[in-house]
């Protein structure tokens, strides 16, 4: 059925939808989130379920403490070195499908702390990310905002061809390795299948 | 027996301990359970390595640095002021008096005395940073107990009109980068004062409202009394300061004891617990949050118009002399202090952060020995860390 | 013809149920061969009861989101369709669609058996309770003992889950849930068996009858909570029945801040919806049972009510006592596994046991009959529980040291 | 209450404790916050007497922290008497003079009786690389335990003595320690938005510059 069809339909009041369309919906309007917080980032994530913010009104204020029941890990906060092999694999424990958000400058990419020894630069270099948020910390209405962004984006996803979602690509890994704590570094350092560095565009 | 092989976490301890009676034999097993680092009531990243008996706490390890950002190390390798805003993320809900003992510490390295109006403004952002610590707590706390959240969506209500203030002074709600070495950053905007004033006015209510909801909760005495008993003997010899140590019947505040800033100006009292157990460890903030009023309000009513800045310090090539300073203040948590080792050059060669959470914790397990795991957790909370501080 | 016969029997099925009539299901099953009646007449009675409770159980859901929202001044979910009244609907389709994670080390067949066991048994306790006059699915003598003994077996299901999933906060959960169901079963059991005996029967459908009487030109029921032992064992009744469904203040077993999510822990997807599914049925069937026992079961508060359909009466007291469950999870703290236990045995059990010898007492007093007898036999009645009651809480909570303190100042 | 003047407690621990030999660390900043290094041998013993002498009662160990101090070449001119040109003169010539490095654990002390302090206390360890014990102060004041080994972790310190001296921070198993001022970071700046020197060298390392058109 083609837009037009289906808009002029909806027009005589007759409502259709897909399947597609409607695991979608379903996916999108029930995502709960990990009760998981890491650092600083964590406070705001708290702050935007409280009473000003009131992400329940997303339906998103069921925050699981298992991984098993969560769909979304707020990844609110740095990741050091020591933490992020449980990072990993809380995302592993996660049921697909699963999505991600990266709040605040260090979950991007270490933000003010990246220059540490022990800070990760980024939870991008072990698992993918959906929607990342600048800010340090994010104010709570930037977490709703990526909450809302990550909504559109679960709504629009195709669930057939080369663009479906990850979780319906039997290819795609739906875990991904742990790292190591090694002498020095956390082996490996970062994950080549997820993450590659960027290239270095500088003027001479 | 089923639990014998691990869960695929290979870093977890899961291990089966034999329990042995006295006369050696083998009875019945022991439990070790990995709470944390991901565990809804630890607070952040915190781990505690417990070895249960039925559900009774036979010994207890915390397992740190799941945390540790390399807060000192960087700010050696930076300037004095480029570590000021990475002071706010230590102890990440009270980031104006964690700027405070940075600020102290580096004046008293310096020799800076802040203007009047600045040591005002520092006792009023420093007091609302307490009364945000202290609410916040609460509800944690209680959350812990499993009130599922509503003394905490109050807690944080009150929260956010304290914030609003922060953000209108300094431009950030949780971060706020506002002291300077020898004064402020920025002047109070205007209405500030009237603000704030309305802010602490209406807090007392809210303070009535949220102890006749939660106080004399039969459930919460229940839970809280005779639970987590902290000695005074073992909390001074410990290193226990801030409410924690208070509780425990221990005389001693760093506001009257070093009369800091312009403490002595201001009357209030210290309130003093007699059981050191989590009843009073809860009690204790309350009661410092009615005096936090207290001196807001005297504060609010005295303040000087005048420079905010001591006319000395300047912000380019800050180099302080030779030598070495330990400032310390009385965060909402304890004693939080800054030691600094100048060598001449615009970076500190030491910068060390006397951490209040992180040694609070040292008794962490002698409260909790012979408790149950419900205990712990209230315990723990009651303790009242942020790892962003503990870490470091 | 047949089609013709069939739609007749539905519609007069549909109009007898909405107006309270006897043999609903009469004309539908004349359509079909007398060999395939007993399967349909139950197929007719369990998809509306199924049907019926599992949109109670979303908008349950819903209504609790909303209703903690509230109280804790803030919206609940209002973006899924008008008042987010599909917020339901999209959890459950997320949740159909979920991968379902069985744990590498866990007992797979036991993992899986788990949540059916559980659902089973407490859709099984629908089955005795009377929805409105002439609607019990099954009218059975020994109704009461039946609930009961379906209920009990919500307890292995829920040990079955923690020790299947090999995960030690499962395990330490399911422990819990033993020792809780197990304790609160027997106060449960003995407050609803005054109930039993002031009626004298185990049916039903006949405690409510002996409720349907009016006092007071029909403006006072006579429901067995307005009896001294009727309102003990009422509250004790709700007590118990909160610790039953796990519902807070008593979810020890799935404590969230200290056991993750209990029992739960290892459980994703459809089968994790089951056991929450489980969970509220659990809560309207005791509800219900509540329903019937005390509060006089399908008949209006005041006589000349009772032209309004009876099960919108059912339903109305039973939706009440559920909101009355979430606005006490929105109040109050959790107890400790110790705390409570020593309730359950030190005080629930003397209690409800007392609670018998009161209606019994009551039971014998019912041939007085100088002036005031009747007040005089509520007030002896009254005072025979309450005693006990302030002496009892005073004696155990006098043996914790739980004292009001005082706080010294230094200045 | 005002505590004692560093001189007094020396001549008293001096007294109290024969062998003992605390020495003034002078300090010229504005903070005038002297501190008294105390010898290993007897750190111990010094510790149990400011704790429990009944004038200082030091019974609160705020705060304990490690400081690397790394080898110093310390050039200064010194007088030698040459002979020049068949005259004894005496000469200035610069001399490097090396001071080898050590690492020092401070302790801040305060009194909670008596609301006093702080009185600072120095240990030094002999070098940085393998004589690197000094006695923990644990025993004495319990609130050091999580701090010495913090500086275990960091600095590498080993106290002698300590009931528990493992890693704190930093996992088991990691082999440096990150706080002493020669440590190399593991290189794993991919790219740097910010061009500071120090980085913009490391970068240069992992990525070729762009080839020009």
């Amino acid at each position: 059925m083609n837009e037009g069809l289906r808009s002029e339909l909806s027009k005589q009041g007759i409502f259709t939808t897909t399947l597609g369309d409607l695991y979608n919906w379903g996916r999108k309007n029930s995502v709960w989130p990990l009760q998981f917080g890491l650092a600083c980032c964590a406070i705001e994530m708290i702050a935007t379920t409280m009473a000003r913010y009131d992400l329940a009104r997303f339906g998103a204020e069921v925050f699981r403490p298992s991984p098993r029941q969560a769909d979304l890990m707020i990844v609110a906060g740095t990741v050091t070195k020591k933490m992020a092999p449980q990072v990993v694999r809380l995302y592993n424990q996660m049921p697909e499908p699963k999505y991600v958000i990266a709040m605040g400058a260090c979950a991007i990419s270490g933000g003010p702390f990246k220059q540490g020894y022990n800070v990760l630069k980024g939870i991008d270099r072990f698992i993918p990310v959906d929607v990342h948020i600048p800010g340090c910390p994010p104010r709570p209405e930037a977490l709703i905002h990526a909450f809302m962004t990550l909504q559109k984006k679960i709504e629009t996803q195709q669930l057939t061809g080369v663009n479906r979602p990850r979780h319906l690509d039997a290819e795609a890994p739906s875990e991904f390795p742990v790292p190591k704590f090694g002498g020095h570094d956390l082996e490996p350092p970062n994950n080549p299948a997820v993450w590659h560095a960027p290239k270095l565009v500088r003027e001479p | 027996m089923f639990m014998e092989t691990a869960i695929d976490t290979p870093e977890s301890k899961y291990e089966i301990l034999p329990k042995t009676l006295s006369n050696g034999e083998m009875d019945g097993e022991l439990l070790e359970v990995a709470m944390g680092p991901q565990h809804p009531s630890t607070h952040g990243v915190f781990r505690m390595d417990v070895v249960l008996d039925g559900e009774k706490v036979v010994k207890l390890k915390p397992v740190f640095g799941y945390l540790h950002r390399n807060h000192e190390k960087i700010a050696e390798n930076t300037t004095y002021l480029a570590s000021m805003p990475y002071t706010d993320r230590l102890d990440y809900l009270c980031s104006m008096t964690n700027n405070w003992a940075y600020a102290l510490s580096v004046e008293k390295l310096a020799g800076l005395q802040p203007p009047e109006r600045a040591e005002y403004i520092r006792i009023i952002t420093g007091e609302l940073t307490r009364l945000v610590n202290h609410t916040c707590l609460v509800g944690f706390l209680l959350q812990d107990m499993g009130a599922l959240g509503t003394p905490l969506m109050y807690a944080f209500r009150e929260r956010e009109m304290i914030l609003d203030l922060f953000e209108s002074l300094s431009g950030s709600r949780m971060m706020c980068n506002y002291m300077r070495f020898g004064g402020c950053r920025v002047d109070l905007p205007a209405g500030w004062l009237e603000q704030a004033k309305r802010a602490v006015d209406s807090y007392s209510g809210f303070l009535d409202e949220f102890e006749k909801l939660l106080t004399e909760n039969e459930i919460l005495v229940a839970r809280t009394q005779g639970i987590g008993v902290l000695p005074p003997d073992l909390a001074v010899n410990a290193s226990i300061t801030g409410p924690m140590l208070r509780a425990s019947g221990v005389n001693y505040d760093i506001r009257k004891v070093d009369k800091y800033g312009i403490y002595d100006r201001f009357e209030f009292r210290v309130p003093l617990g007699d059981h050191g157990d989590v009843y009073d460890r809860y009690m204790i903030r309350l009661l410092e949050m009615r005096e936090s009023v207290k001196i807001l309000n005297q504060a609010l009513r005295d303040i000087p118009a005048g420079p905010i800045v001591d006319p000395k310090a300047k912000l380019r090539g800050f180099r302080p002399k030779v030598g070495e300073a330990y400032g310390r203040i009385e965060g909402p948590k304890g004693e939080l202090g800054f030691y600094l080792i100048s060598d001449g050059t615009p970076n500190p060669y030491r910068y060390r952060v006397r951490p209040p959470s992180l040694i609070n914790l040292t008794v962490l397990e002698d409260m909790c020995l012979g408790q149950d795991v419900a205990d712990v957790v209230i315990i723990l909370g009651s303790v009242d860390i942020v790892l962003g501080e503990v870490d470091r | 013809m047949i089609i013709g016969e069939f739609f007749r029997g539905l519609f007069l099925m549909i109009w007898r149920v909405a107006t309270d009539q006897p043999e609903a299901k009469a004309d539908l099953l004349a359509v079909f061969p007398p060999s395939a009646r007993p399967v349909i007449s139950a197929v007719l009675t369990v998809s509306p009861i199924i049907g019926i409770f599992a949109t109670l159980f979303a908008l349950t859901t819903l209504l609790e989101r909303k209703g903690l929202g509230r109280i804790q001044n803030r919206l609940g979910p209002n973006r899924v369709g008008p008042f987010g009244i599909l917020q339901p609907v999209a959890d459950g389709l997320k949740m159909l669609t979920k991968e379902d994670i069985i744990p590498r080390s866990a007992d797979a067949l036991v993992h899986f058996l788990a949540p059916v066991v559980l659902a089973v048994p407490t859709i099984l306790a629908f089955a005795v309770l009377p929805y409105g006059r002439n609607l019990v699915p099954v009218d059975m003598d020994a109704g009461i003992l039946f609930f009961f003994a379906v209920g009990a077996s919500t307890e292995l299901a829920i040990f079955m889950a923690g020790w299947s999933s090999r995960n030690k906060y499962s395990l330490l959960g399911a422990m819990r849930a033993i020792a809780q169901m197990i304790s609160y079963e027997i106060p449960l059991i003995i407050s609803s068996v005054s109930v039993i005996m002031i009626a004298g029967s185990l049916s039903p459908v006949e405690i409510i009858a002996q409720q349907g009487r009016y006092l007071a030109g029909g403006f006072v029921p006579h429901w067995f909570v307005l009896t001294p032992w009727g309102l003990a064992g009422f509250i004790m009744f709700l007590i118990a029945s909160l610790a039953e469904s796990n519902r807070s203040p008593f979810d020890i077993p799935e404590a969230e801040s200290e056991l993750i999510a209990g029992h739960l822990t290892e459980y994703s997807g459809f089968k994790y919806a089951l056991f929450f599914m489980a969970e509220y049925f659990g809560m309207f069937a005791v509800s219900g049972l509540a329903v019937t026992l005390f509060l006089g079961g399908w008949h209006a508060p005041f006589e000349f009510l009772e032209i309004v359909p009876s099960y919108v009466w059912f339903f109305a007291k039973l939706m009440g006592l559920v909101c009355l469950f979430i606005w006490v999870r929105g109040t109050v703290p959790r107890l400790r596994v110790d705390q409570l236990l020593n309730f359950a045995w030190k005080f629930m059990l003397p209690l409800s046991l007392l609670n018998l010898v009161v209606a019994a007492v009551w039971h014998f007093t019912a041939a007085w009959e100088f002036p005031g007898a009747g007040l005089g036999r509520w007030l002896l009645g009254a005072v025979m529980i309450g005693v006990p009651y302030v002496w009892l809480g005073r004696a155990l909570s006098g043996s914790k040291k739980i004292t009001q303190r005082t706080y010294r100042f230094a200045d | 209450m005002v505590m004692e003047t560093l001189e007094q407690i020396k001549a008293r621990i001096e007294n109290a404790i024969s062998g003992a030999k605390p020495e003034i660390i002078p300090n010229e900043s504005p903070s005038a916050q002297r501190s008294l290094l105390l010898d290993p041998a007897h750190a111990v013993e010094v510790a149990k007497f400011l704790r429990d002498d009944s004038q200082l009662r030091l019974d609160y160990c705020s705060n304990v922290t490690g400081v690397d101090w790394l080898d110093l070449i310390i050039k200064e001119k010194v007088k030698v008497k040459k002979v020049v040109e068949g005259v004894e003169k005496e000469v200035e010539e610069p001399v490097e003079r090396k001071r080898p490095g050590y690492l020092e654990a401070v302790y801040h002390l305060y009194s909670m009786a008596l609301k006093h302090g702080p009185l600072i206390i120095r240990l030094r360890t002999e070098n940085r690389a393998d004589k690197n014990h000094v006695p923990s102060l644990t025993p004495v004041w319990r609130g050091a335990e999580f701090q010495e080994r913090e500086i275990y972790d960091l600095y590498g310190i080993i106290f002698d003595g300590h009931p528990d001296l493992r890693r704190i921070l930093m996992w088991e198993g990691f082999a440096d320690h990150p706080m002493r001022k020669d440590y190399v970071e593991p290189d794993d700046y991919e790219y740097e938005p910010t061009p500071h020197d120090e980085v913009l060298e490391k970068t240069k390392q992992h990525h070729s510059p762009e080839p020009k058109p």
